[in-house]
């Protein structure tokens, strides 16, 4: 797999250290340490999980299975403005694959990917529950009801300034 | 907060607290308390049916009538404004024409509370108000 | 007990016995693929994940795993029904659909667990083969195991393995779905990760996709090129379970059988890593009454216990894991490791050739060996003082290479000086035997007395921590035994937390000892098999005339003619080495 | 203390939060302020109405005038006319597409006229941040009752008396499971509430959590004291951040009565609750999954036996319930189980909530006694298809469950009659497709999300399920053949019958209950290579009608492939081996001379 290298600095292992030490040590309180992780951090790069592994005294690759297992956890950085789209069913039988195509065609990337200069990510999630307003669309906090794929370019447009 | 330190304690909070949705519970199940709609359509308000409306609301909690006073559109009875409709559970709907504080206050007094008919009474040509 | 039905015969079990031992108490083999039980571990791997095992039982809506589903008091069980028939053998089309169907060319097929039951099963095609999506992931090469992801059937063997029998934690399942596999962190190179190359997950893995790196190629490429001298030396634990590759019976000893066959491949100096232990005792026991002794006399530096240090794969567990305690060990390097150097110098200098035209092949039954030989501090200018190691069975498949049938060999002795050893070098191959050997010299060198009772039997056996004492003629010497690097970590821990109170202790990374290596014939989880390999190894000690490593006629030749005295300055530079804190390093910004 | 006359009810669910209901409520409170009204009218944020479809909703009381897709800048206007001058807003009022009028109020509204609300009963009818709300509906009384009234066996004997059955899927009768659950002796119990609602298209526990968080706990405490467990652990999606909020405040105002905690109501009963969060992954609504999940673990499924109540979260005794479950037991309590087995049908006594999604009017979430027809949920709470279109089937049960049809509309809804029609009751998630779906494509939908949901651990899943998707995709692409039918019936099956846990036990349902109910469909994909529905695009094809194209060439123009020919002014035709159904020649076309076929 392909690993951006990063450098962790000392507050940035003392704030883990921290994390940790709050649930502990214990090691059955892996998936909230890294609950805790990636909201500090915004992902979870192996340097990460290095320092989680070390204070849990829980095997590094099985942290990685950990974060490998749950769709939450990703080891990518998010864009400046994360996109997801609901494929809930709801969604999907509202037309949510065609507003994916668009995106994914609007912003040159794939599913999961992160463009070139770092300003969007592209993700899909499961059910957010709001499937009054499917197909759903959620940049960032806000959300987007009703999404179609010609309205794709306009939503866009909002976070190009 | 006070902790809550038995089943009593919780009962008698309860009933302390129960006013604040009383409302809602009668909202919820409005056929079983006595219901007062008054037609507030814009002649209604004109001839002074929002101070009835109001009359009713602070009195019939004063005097401690389980009730729902709601505020309704054009009843259709122009003529007789400011208009009431009472329903009390197990009984027609009664409206009443002409309303005032005065005649309000014998409306709960009389019909509501001892079921004595009173006058003003308007002839049933209606089914329903919604409807 | 309770009473059930399997296919419509009865049979009586206790309480708790799962459905597949029940069967199998009426001679039905219900066929088994991720199930391992480890009993003298008292471990069993059943994750129930690969549902080949499914049967039928009365009035469950599924059918159900019997590795893993205990019988019931009435149950009624069938195990070949049209529909279990129909479902294992879809199963097995699923799993080899995502399965490469390289058997031809793979180094596992005809020891294959997943090609057996697919004949088993008779699979003879999987639906739609050409356009089933198969997981894929990059091969790995270590310098002891290769690990080839996509022959991976998430039998989680090698998982039970790696974490809770060796506590090494390089492994687990990773990812997740169709991409789930077992792997490591970060699918860095094993060589990256905290593996200590025991190889038990080689050991247990029922195809192809955790293998040893094959040395075979390079081994007869050196005995074809004529200008190299190719000494061999084969350790203990290869002599008692070499037989097992050629059909004979688990424990029995083919020493002069396999010394033929080394001849037969056209090595020219055939010798006995027996010698190299018998010479590890003297550098070791030395040390360790070195040790004791300034201990008793109030040296506060001195540190005991002192650790044994002849197993890579325990010195690679301490120095990823334990990298504050590596002044614990002892000096002291593997036999191998010993062997080398003494070839490469006393030996060639004997043949008056140059270090460059020797070459010197181990066979171990181990997979660490392989790393180890090529640890830069084991080289001179470049030149491996072992040049490649191969395991018991790679040896297997030269002698068959080759031609030969292990069976029909006439027996035949190793070659002189490095082919001399004593009993103790012999039993270094069973859990116990090192220590057990190390007290043999020990004793008489502290006490200046003969030690009558030789076998110190208080030292043997298959726990996997052992404690037991030496009477050193009034001081009671203290030994401790574990062999598993699970159980390593908990005297590891002991000492760490100031709780230990042995003097020495005796690590083997592999349970059982060498005779369980990674590199051994596979004996899939019985214990019988390793109890008749350690038996046999005591059986040859027992037959030997001389028992106790300081008495080797060739190691006394050895100390008298090249290297002076134990632990003495030539010692040190050839048989003695130092290690490294080798814990993964974190890269931290200022 | 004045009372307030009025109540504005303002929809403070996720779904009506996307819509800006919290700037609405901000906005209510400052004009209310402005006009002097603040003390005559209150304005109350709730949990979730369930009329989905048309929020931000705000409810007035008490005379119910129910107002939909409400804005910000509507916020004047109902204060200005409601309130001062009594007059309904015309434009807001919600507008039954079948009868084309207004309602008046909540109560003429065929959404709400078959409802029973247990599970729901506090949703838009309390503030959720406010215990004291909670008390006031009869809250923690239930708690109080078991603790001062009734042994824990008893309160079992209440449980299985009113035959509730877990809501969660599976069905299982719930006091039974606490029984096990109180047989097991240990030094220490759990008791779990799964919030990891994972099935797409399902947003019941969400809204339960959201609106009436205090219901869960009190049950879970109830549950607890049955049991002998003196801590409970609501594990709950990372991904419902306000469900989390509520929840934290809940437990944290529960704490503060001491109705949670030490000695609870001075009985010596001890009880907590704490949160764990999931991480996403499906397979943890299993509860082995779950327990391995809230232990730090991959949330991978073991072999059952031993079931959580012999040995679960820490190897201890363990009760998992779901949130509805949880939610209807405080009713069951206060009311008796003779009521509660009152409702319902025969063998699923009492109530169960749907989520209704799709192709339908009024989606949202509502809560009918079970024993509803399909009929009645779709055509008159659900207010029938969207766009006047024709119903073809409604899947129940989420990716786990089956498609009913035409033929099952009149069917009663309960856990034995969905089984027996080929689906399952599921978490209860509905989802209507009209004659726009592909039946095939659907399937490949489900199949999609259990191959990315599969953990991986037993081979059927893992493998099995990734090749249904392929061969599903492969006839949607019109590559497939009549073998890969029976292919998949027979992997199906198989995956069904050997699969580790319920996730693969039920994933195949789609396909087989698809393939059962439109076969033809399925038969249409391979041998003509169509597609009725006009989903699949691959078997599409793009067509010029030779009566209309007039021969101006824009279409051959505009091809990015060029397989278009013709001469000018003359018919043109479209190479189908060339042709990549891009549509661009379709778009172009002026004189609607091209058919998609």
């Amino acid at each position: 797999m392909s690993e951006t290298k990063i450098k962790l600095k000392e507050k940035d292992v003392a704030k883990i250290v921290e994390i940790c030490g709050f649930f502990g040590n214990e090691p059955g309180e892996l998936i909230n340490v890294l609950h805790k992780c990636q909201g500090e951090f915004g992902y979870l790069p192996a340097e990460v999980q290095e320092v989680v592994s070390d204070n849990l005294n829980v095997a590094l690759a099985k942290v990685y299975g950990v974060v490998t297992f749950y769709s939450f956890f990703t080891m990518k950085p998010k864009g400046k403005h994360p996109i997801s789209i609901c494929t809930g069913t709801a969604c999907y039988v509202r037309g949510a694959e065609n507003v994916m195509e668009e995106f994914e065609k609007e912003l040159g990337i794939k599913q999961g990917e992160t463009t070139a200069d770092g300003k969007f990510s592209l993700s899909s999630l499961r059910c957010v529950g709001a499937c009054g307003l499917a197909p759903v669309v959620l940049v960032g906090e806000k959300t987007y009801g009703r999404v179609a794929a010609d309205g794709v370019k306009e939503i866009l447009a909002e976070y190009e300034a | 907060m006070a902790k809550v330190k038995t089943l009593a304690d919780l009962r008698k909070m309860k009933s302390e607290l129960q006013s604040k949705i009383q409302l809602r519970e009668n909202a919820e199940n409005p056929e079983s308390v006595v219901q007062i709609r008054v037609g507030m359509a814009t002649s209604g308000i004109a001839s002074g049916a929002k101070e009835v409306y109001h009359y009713f609301t602070e009195e019939m909690a004063k005097r401690n009538i389980n009730g729902l006073t709601t505020q309704v559109g054009d009843m259709g009875y122009c003529y007789a404004e400011p208009t009431v409709e009472v329903l009390v559970p197990g009984k027609d709907p009664i409206v009443f024409g002409y309303v005032d504080v005065k005649k309000a206050d014998q409306i709960i007094e009389k019909y509501i509370k001892q079921g004595e008919l009173l006058d003003g009474i308007i002839p049933p040509n209606y089914q329903n108000i919604n409807e | 007990m309770i009473k059930l039905t399997i296919d419509n015969k009865v049979v009586e079990v206790e309480k708790g016995t799962t459905i597949f031992h029940a069967a199998k108490k009426l001679n039905i083999e219900i066929p088994i693929l991720c199930y391992m039980n480890l009993e003298h571990l008292d471990i069993e791997n059943k994750p129930g994940g690969c549902r080949i095992c499914v049967v039928e039982v009365e009035g469950r809506r599924n059918l159900a795993p019997s590795c893993s589903t205990k019988a019931d008091d009435g149950m009624v069980v069938r195990t070949n029904t049209m529909r279990v028939i129909n479902a294992r053998r879809t199963v097995m089309e699923f799993i080899l659909s995502d399965h490469p169907k390289e058997c031809l060319t793979c180094s596992k097929s005809g020891h294959c667990d997943l090609q057996d039951m697919a004949q088993k099963l008779g699979v003879r095609e999987i639906p739609n083969e050409t356009t089933c999506e198969m997981s894929s992931y990059r091969l790995d090469t270590s310098p002891s195991i290769i690990r080839n992801l996509d022959k991976c059937i998430m039998c989680r063997r090698c998982e039970t393995m790696c974490n809770e029998v060796q506590t090494v934690g390089a492994l687990s399942a990773i990812n997740r779905g169709f991409e789930a596999a077992v792997g490591t962190a970060f699918e860095m190179n094993l060589e990256a990760s905290t593996c200590t190359y025991c190889g038990q997950c080689v050991a247990v893995c029922p195809t192809a996709a955790l293998t040893e790196v094959d040395h075979t190629p390079q081994v007869i490429r050196a005995i074809a090129d004529p200008t190299k001298t190719v000494v061999v030396q084969t350790a203990p634990a290869v002599r008692a379970a070499l037989g097992e590759e050629f059909g004979m019976d688990a424990g029995t000893l083919v020493t002069g059988e396999m010394v033929t066959a080394l001849r037969g491949l056209g090595f020219d100096h055939v010798f006995d890593t027996d010698f190299a232990a018998d010479l590890t005792i003297m550098e070791e026991g030395t040390e360790l009454l070195g040790r004791l002794n300034a201990h008793l006399a109030g040296d506060k530096d001195v540190k005991l216990p002192i650790l044994t240090s002849c197993c890579p794969g325990w010195v690679n567990f301490f120095e990823t894991q334990f990298p504050d305690m590596k002044d614990i060990p002892s000096t002291a390097r593997s036999p191998q490791q010993m062997f080398g150097p003494i070839a490469k110098t006393y030996f060639a200098n004997k043949l008056g050739i140059k270090r460059e035209d020797m070459v010197v092949v181990s066979i171990m039954p181990c997979l660490a060996k392989k790393y180890e030989a090529q640890r830069d501090e084991f080289k001179v200018d470049g030149n491996p003082d072992v040049d490649f190691s191969i395991s018991t069975r790679e040896l297997a498949h030269l002698i068959k290479q080759a031609n030969m049938d292990l069976t029909t060999l006439e027996k035949s002795e190793f070659d002189q000086p490095m082919g001399e050893s004593t009993g103790a070098g012999v039993i270094f191959g069973a859990t116990g035997g090192v220590i057990e050997a190390a007290a043999r010299t020990a004793y008489e060198v502290h006490t200046g007395k003969t030690l009558e009772k030789v076998d110190l039997k208080q030292l043997r056996g298959m726990e996997g921590i052992r404690a037991g004492s030496v009477d050193f003629d009034g001081l009671e010497v203290k030994i401790g035994i574990a062999h598993g690097l699970g159980n390593a970590r908990k005297l590891l821990n002991d000492i760490r937390e100031g709780k230990s109170h042995f003097h020495a202790i005796e690590i083997m990374a592999c349970p059982g000892g060498c005779i369980g290596g990674g590199g051994q014939p596979l004996h899939h989880g019985d214990s019988e098999i390793l109890q008749k390999r350690a038996a046999a190894l005591y059986r040859e000690d027992a037959g030997k005339p001389i028992r106790k490593s300081h008495e080797n006629p060739a190691i006394k030749e050895l100390y008298e003619t090249f290297l002076g005295e134990p632990c003495g300055e030539l010692s040190h530079e050839l048989l003695h080495t130092h290690y490294f804190d080798r814990k993964r390093k974190r890269d931290i910004e200022d | 203390m004045s009372e307030y006359k009025m109540h504005m009810m303002v929809c403070g669910g996720t779904g009506c939060r996307a819509s800006e209901s919290d700037t609405i409520v901000e906005k209510m409170k400052k004009e209310l302020e402005y006009r002097n009204l603040d003390e005559d009218v209150q304005v109350v944020i709730t949990g979730c109405f369930g009329f989905c479809e048309k929020g931000p909703i705000v409810k007035m009381l008490p005379d119910n005038t129910f107002y939909t897709e409400v804005k910000p800048d509507n916020v004047t206007e109902i204060i200005d006319e409601h309130i001062i001058k009594g007059r309904k807003v015309q434009s807001l009022l919600y507008v039954d597409p079948n009868k084309g009028q207004a309602e008046p109020d909540s109560k003429h509204m065929d959404f709400y006229k078959k409802q029973i609300r247990i599970a729901l009963r506090n949703c838009g009818f309390i503030n959720p941040e406010v215990v004291d709300e909670y008390i006031a509906a009869d809250g923690y009384e239930a708690l109080g009752k078991v603790l001062a009234d009734y042994t824990p066996e008893q309160t079992i004997d209440i449980i299985k008396q009113s035959g509730l059955r877990g809501r969660g899927g599976g069905g299982f009768p719930t006091g039974l499971k606490w029984q096990f659950a109180a047989q097991n002796e240990a030094d220490k119990k759990y008791v779990v509430c799964n919030a990891d609602e994972g099935d797409p298209g399902a947003f019941m526990d969400r809204s339960i959590l959201e609106g009436d968080p205090h219901s869960v706990l009190e049950a879970m405490a109830i549950c607890g004291y049955t049991m002998g467990s003196d801590e409970g652990i609501i594990y709950i999606r990372a991904e419902y951040p306000l469900a989390i909020e509520r929840l934290h405040i809940a437990i944290k105002q529960a704490r503060e009565y001491g109705l949670l905690g030490k000695n609870i109501l001075g009985t010596g009963f001890d009880f907590d609750i704490t949160l764990r969060y999931g991480a996403g992954a499906f397979v943890c609504g299993e509860e082995t999954a779950l327990i391995h999940s809230m232990e730090g673990l991959r949330g991978e499924p073991t072999v059952k036996p031993p079931f959580p109540a012999e040995s679960g979260y820490n190897g201890k005794p363990t009760n998992v319930n779901n949130v509805e479950t949880f939610a209807n037991i405080p009713a069951i309590i206060l009311k008796g189980a003779e009521w509660f087995s009152a409702i319902g049908t025969e063998k699923s006594k009492g109530t169960k909530v749907f989520a209704l999604a799709g192709k339908i009017n009024n989606v949202g979430l509502i809560e009918v006694p079970m024993g509803t027809t399909l009929r009645e949920v779709i055509f008159e709470i659900g207010g029938g298809i969207k766009d006047g279109k024709k119903f073809k089937a409604v899947q129940t049960g989420g990716p786990s469950g089956g498609c009913l049809t035409e033929k099952h509309l009149d069917t009663p809804i309960d856990f034995d009659n969905l089984l027996a029609a080929g689906s399952m009751m599921g978490s209860g998630g509905m989802i209507v497709m009209d004659e726009d779906d592909c039946m095939v494509a659907m399937a490949k939908f489900y199949l999609e999300f259990t191959v990315e949901e599969s953990c991986g651990k037993c081979a059927p899943c893992r493998i099995g399920n990734k090749r249904l998707h392929e061969t599903l995709d492969k006839i949607t692409e019109g590559k497939g053949t009549l073998h890969d039918l029976e292919l998949l019936k027979n992997m199906s099956n198989v995956i069904k019958d050997t699969s580790l846990c319920g996730l693969g036990q039920t994933s195949p349902n789609p396909v087989l209950s698809m393939l059962e109910h439109f076969y033809d469909e399925f038969l249409g994909h391979v041998s003509d290579h169509k597609c009725e529905a006009g989903q699949c695009k691959s078997l599409l094809k793009y067509n010029i009608i030779e009566e209309e194209c007039v021969g101006c060439t824009a279409c051959a123009r505009v091809c990015p492939v060029g397989c278009i020919s013709g001469e000018k002014k003359e018919v043109h035709i479209i190479d189908q081996s060339i042709c990549i159904k891009c549509g661009a020649c379709m778009d172009k076309c002026k004189f609607n001379a091209i058919e998609l076929i």
